[in-house]
């Protein structure tokens, strides 16, 4: 059953289009993989999928509250205890336990530390271990692997798949390859937004001076 | 056709073109009019002397200050309801002009001040209020220049200038009620409003005051060209380096 | 032919000096913005055709 | 929602005590009047009840900028407003946090301050209910000036020039109910304008301050 | 060393306006005075070298805090650390940029304040050699204050606490010399001194900043 | 000829030992490239030899100002275009011109952007260009191929190589291969810290209880 479709998108980065005429589907139990040279628009195309941003164009067609979104930072408090940090994120989205996560993302012995005195992926997973507790069925996840080690990404591999098998969907952009087969793969290059002389679609301000 | 036609840029760069010449010139005939007209052939007045001249150069630019203002309310208005951005950008270009103005009602003011209260400043209501609504316009300007992104600007500034408004009223109030609550002695500007100016100086004050107006719908005209080019140049350099 | 202004002549003066000193600096600095604007924008158009 | 303000609270307190310092900056200002003016007692009670109000502007003031740029530098802020709260109930916790932190201790704290100042009889009790209905509303507003300078670096300053001049009734309202109070004149308009002016702004600035963040974080 | 200097100021300038913020607020605060203290020119004349002090030292406070917060979160701060630059080096431009950027519109701007304020004759006068002197000292010792508080969140509040007990001597003899010398009385005194403790502090502080600093970058 | 020594070095972070036992040789040409689970403190290490934090014990032998250092934090100016950003490092470290950097980072017609405006690869690439304007030979590399896309990992190497053949020398502590034949590995595992009763090297507090 679909979970998330994308009609003929064009996103705008700073006032001027950076991808357009972008379509596609995710289906329960799916998961589709954005790849794409930097700077193409992955980032800026995942947050409008998360509504931070308004699109230029197309439309994005989603059921309510189905979406959990995880960006480059992972929005962790320094001072706050790994517990804590997902505790909170947990009764933001009023799902109950963080047991799960802690044990999915192994965090277990680390549960009482300062996130501050964390190293660098082990704050990824923290943030990883976030996504578990919104209990949110559409991930999106923004270069999720970033600084994790080989055994760290094949946990969340791990994760993912079964975040699918139990129906979820999960759409992220990596340069990596996670070994995941149920993933498809979507290539951004050919989505580049051409400029409007050679009729691509036309900025804020381009069309004011229409 | 309607008026919203003029937020298009491209139309408004061509109506702008053709009426400035014209609204500058009348702006500078009525300046120097009413100006020289003020300062050389007015008589001097019982209670002011010679420094009634100051009239026609303070009243015109304090009340540019005021209404200044609100045509940028007005304008912010207009953004953030129906996203022209001519309208932001006629905002973000009145802005410096009213401060400007605002200044100019300051150091009259406070030059006048000097030889009719004995003091270059004093906290009376109005000077007060007029102050603060000063300081309305550092901040509103202090904040198109920190933001970059010209859209978020435009936003942020246009829910600045709202808030700031409805503030700027309620402390002209306050500012009343502060000052009656210490009795101080009531200062002369009371005479401008009660008893009607005689003719003599009413003349070339609404003059002068038009002249003022013109003056700024003339700047007005030329800061929002430039800032509409500004803003293209913006868009056309980011697109060449997209690409 | 300048009018007799009598103690006050310091006044009024700095007060006109006061006005039209802080228009022009305005006007100009308008003026000088304005013309900068409109070569920098020439030019970038100019660039832009050029290379296609 | 609960969550976010004992969120809030803890990080406050964990970054090095959230309720001391509001007050401690707060006795600094008062305690360094006095090496300004001189020490002349008259004086001092006289411009009391200002020095009070300004000294818990500025306490406000300064713990201002951190409201959103925290959340906004470590990414929580686009997480939040993505997940299942309303922007405007964030901000408004926001508010409440910071008042909590900053307005309340102030206000628990006036009476000793007060003495500093050798404020007087009448005044202290006045002082005391001015703050309390005037504070959240600098807050609150202080919450706006936070929302629309988020992102922006060195925000501290400019916060304080777009913030200040909002703060202006309520301190002339606050400062002249506390003078009346003293001097024994009516004190009602100066009180209802006080407590109208926060009720407004509690009921209306939030959603100014959510469009604001919302803006900010395209 | 000229190029960290330069990239400062360009830093400040592009933030918004780094000159003119530090104004901006040293008007407010001037401003709001007479709204809590009330308008009597006399009372205001009176208390105006403080008040004007009072301005200049908040003015400072409220842009310490960035002076190096800024440069740590992005990490420029551990670069410059390993680079062949001596960290007394660095904390010391950084002083002088902060001063560049607020201490110096002050100075230059007193007089018009003065006017608000109904600062009368001489006082102008001495009120600007006052903050001459004065203010390079609010900068350093705002340096220090910056590198002990660099890292932890929400130093704001917690950074003027440290630094304000620091100016007061500053504040003390500065006002004081004003004082003296709008009523005529010798003021060799506290000129001296108030150019010796900065004097001092410009020798010594710097080595003390840039210790704190390495211990924060640990 | 040898760039940097360490000698039975032991490295501590939060006051706990992380790492100690550790020995190893840097020479010109050579890379070295530290392996290890996160958290098991190669960011430790490299701040150690950075000289940002004392060691526990053990010695660095290094020649003074050889070492460049390149964190997880890029210390870029968001204000400041790029161009800037490395015009001011190149200045601090004495050396002339950033065209150089500029062209082999593949950063010209980005060299006005302004820093804040990149996406987080192009950031990446422009921390890397720090490097080249600083002119040491030691480079000091943590995880710099984060969130870089294959061409720019490509890109990254060839200047790594470049550098090693101009008789330089890097260590750096990366997840994903690089794939320089140059790099020998070193793994940290075996030096992780034991707890003091089997043997390990005590940390500062055990030490104060003798
Ligand atoms: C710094 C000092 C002063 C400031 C900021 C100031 C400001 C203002 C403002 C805001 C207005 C109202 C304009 C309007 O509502 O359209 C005004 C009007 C006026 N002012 Fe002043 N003023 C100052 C000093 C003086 C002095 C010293 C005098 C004469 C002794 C004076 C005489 C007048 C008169 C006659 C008017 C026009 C009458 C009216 O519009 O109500 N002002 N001034
Ligand atoms: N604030 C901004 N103003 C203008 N352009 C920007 C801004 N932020 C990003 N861009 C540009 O928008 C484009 C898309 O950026 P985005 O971060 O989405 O790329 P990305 O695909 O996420 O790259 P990466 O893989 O490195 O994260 C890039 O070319 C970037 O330079
Ligand atoms: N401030 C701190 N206080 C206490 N322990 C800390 C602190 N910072 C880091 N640690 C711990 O020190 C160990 C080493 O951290 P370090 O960042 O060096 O690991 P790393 O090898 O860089 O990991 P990654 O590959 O994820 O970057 C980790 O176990 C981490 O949890
Ligand atoms: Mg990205
Ligand atoms: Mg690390």
């Amino acid at each position: 059953m679909e979970m998330l479709r994308v009609d003929n998108l064009a996103v705008t980065r700073g006032g001027l289009p950076v991808l357009e005429g972008l379509s596609f589907t995710l289906n329960a139990g799916h998961a589709l993989v954005l790849r794409g040279p930097n700077g193409i628009g992955k980032t800026t195309l995942l947050r409008t999928l998360a509504g931070l941003q308004p699109a230029l164009a197309g439309t994005i067609s989603m059921p309510p509250e189905t979406m959990a979104y995880a960006a480059h930072s992972d929005g962790l408090k320094a001072t706050l205890s790994v517990a804590e940090n997902l505790h909170f994120w947990a009764s933001v989205y009023g799902t109950g336990s963080i047991d799960g996560a802690l044990d999915q993302m192994n965090l277990r012995q680390l549960a009482s530390r300062a996130a501050m005195s964390l190293s660098a992926g082990q704050k990824r997973r923290l943030g990883l271990a976030r996504l578990l507790v919104t209990g949110r069925p559409v991930w999106v996840l923004d270069e999720p692997t970033v600084s994790l080690d080989a055994a760290s990404v094949a946990l969340f591999g791990e994760a993912v798949r079964a975040h699918l098998q139990s129906g979820g969907a999960a759409l992220m952009a990596t340069h990596i390859d996670l070994g995941l087969d149920e993933a498809s793969v979507l290539d951004l290059a050919p989505f580049k937004a051409r400029a409007p002389e050679d009729g691509g679609i036309t900025g804020a301000f381009d069309e004011a001076f229409g | 056709m309607s008026i919203w036609e003029y937020a298009n840029p491209v139309k408004f760069m061509k109506t702008s073109s053709m009426v400035l010449p014209w609204v500058s010139i009348l702006s500078a005939l009525c300046i120097v009019t009413g100006l020289v007209w003020g300062f050389f052939f007015t008589p001097e007045a019982a209670n002011f002397g010679s420094t009634v001249k100051v009239l026609f150069v303070h009243v015109p630019s304090a009340t540019m200050a005021i209404n200044i203002w609100v045509m940028m309310l007005v304008t912010s208005l207009i953004w953030l309801i129906r996203r022209h951005h001519v309208s932001a950008l006629a905002a973000k270009a009145a802005a410096p002009i009213g401060a400007v103005m605002t200044i100019i009602a300051l150091v009259t003011g406070a030059v006048w001040g000097q030889p009719m209260w004995g003091t270059w400043w004093e906290w009376d209501p109005r000077l007060t209020s007029f102050l603060i609504l000063f300081l309305f316009y550092l901040g509103y300007m202090a904040l198109w220049g920190a933001i970059d992104n010209p859209d978020t600007a435009a936003d942020l500034t246009g829910v600045l200038c709202l808030v700031g408004s409805v503030f700027a009223l309620l402390s002209r109030y306050a500012v009343k009620f502060w000052n009656q609550g210490l009795h101080q002695d009531s200062t002369i500007m009371k005479v401008g409003q009660d008893d009607p100016l005689d003719p003599s100086y009413y003349v070339p004050l609404v003059i002068s005051i038009v002249g003022f107006v013109l003056f700024f719908v003339t700047l007005l005209l030329l800061r929002t060209r430039t800032e509409i080019r500004a803003r293209r140049l913006k868009a056309l350099e980011q697109r060449e380096r997209m690409a | 032919m300048m009018p007799e202004l009598g103690k006050y002549t310091a006044t009024v003066l700095l007060s006109y000096a006061g006005t039209l000193g802080p228009m022009i600096v305005l006007l100009g600095w308008s003026l000088w913005r304005g013309a900068k604007v409109k070569a920098a924008l020439a030019a970038q158009e100019e660039r832009m055709k050029k290379n296609g | 929602m609960l969550a976010l303000l004992s969120r809030d609270l803890k990080l406050a307190i964990r970054a090095g005590g959230g309720f001391g310092l509001g007050l401690a900056f707060f006795l600094i200002v008062v305690t360094l009047v006095p090496f300004g003016v001189g020490p002349e007692g008259k004086i001092l009670a006289r411009i009391a009840p200002g020095i009070l109000w300004l000294g818990a502007l500025l306490a406000c003031l300064l713990s201002l900028d951190r409201i959103f740029a925290l959340d906004f530098e470590d990414g929580s802020l686009d997480l939040l407003a993505t997940a299942p709260v309303p922007l405007e109930g964030v901000v408004t916790i926001k508010a409440i946090a910071h008042w909590i932190t900053t307005g309340l201790p102030l206000v628990v704290a006036t009476p000793v301050f007060g003495l500093l100042m050798h404020l007087e009889g009448a005044a202290y009790y006045w002082m005391v209910i001015a703050l309390l209905l005037g504070t959240p509303a600098l807050s609150v507003l202080g919450t706006f000036g936070a929302a629309i300078t988020v992102g922006l670096k060195r925000g501290g300053l400019l916060l304080s020039l777009l913030v200040l001049p909002l703060y202006v009734p309520t301190l002339i309202f606050g400062a002249e109910l506390v003078r009346r109070g003293a001097d024994g004149m009516e004190t009602q308009v100066p009180l209802l304008m006080l407590a109208g002016i926060t009720m407004a702004t509690i009921a209306v600035v939030p959603f100014a301050s959510a469009a604001a963040i919302r803006v900010n974080l395209r």
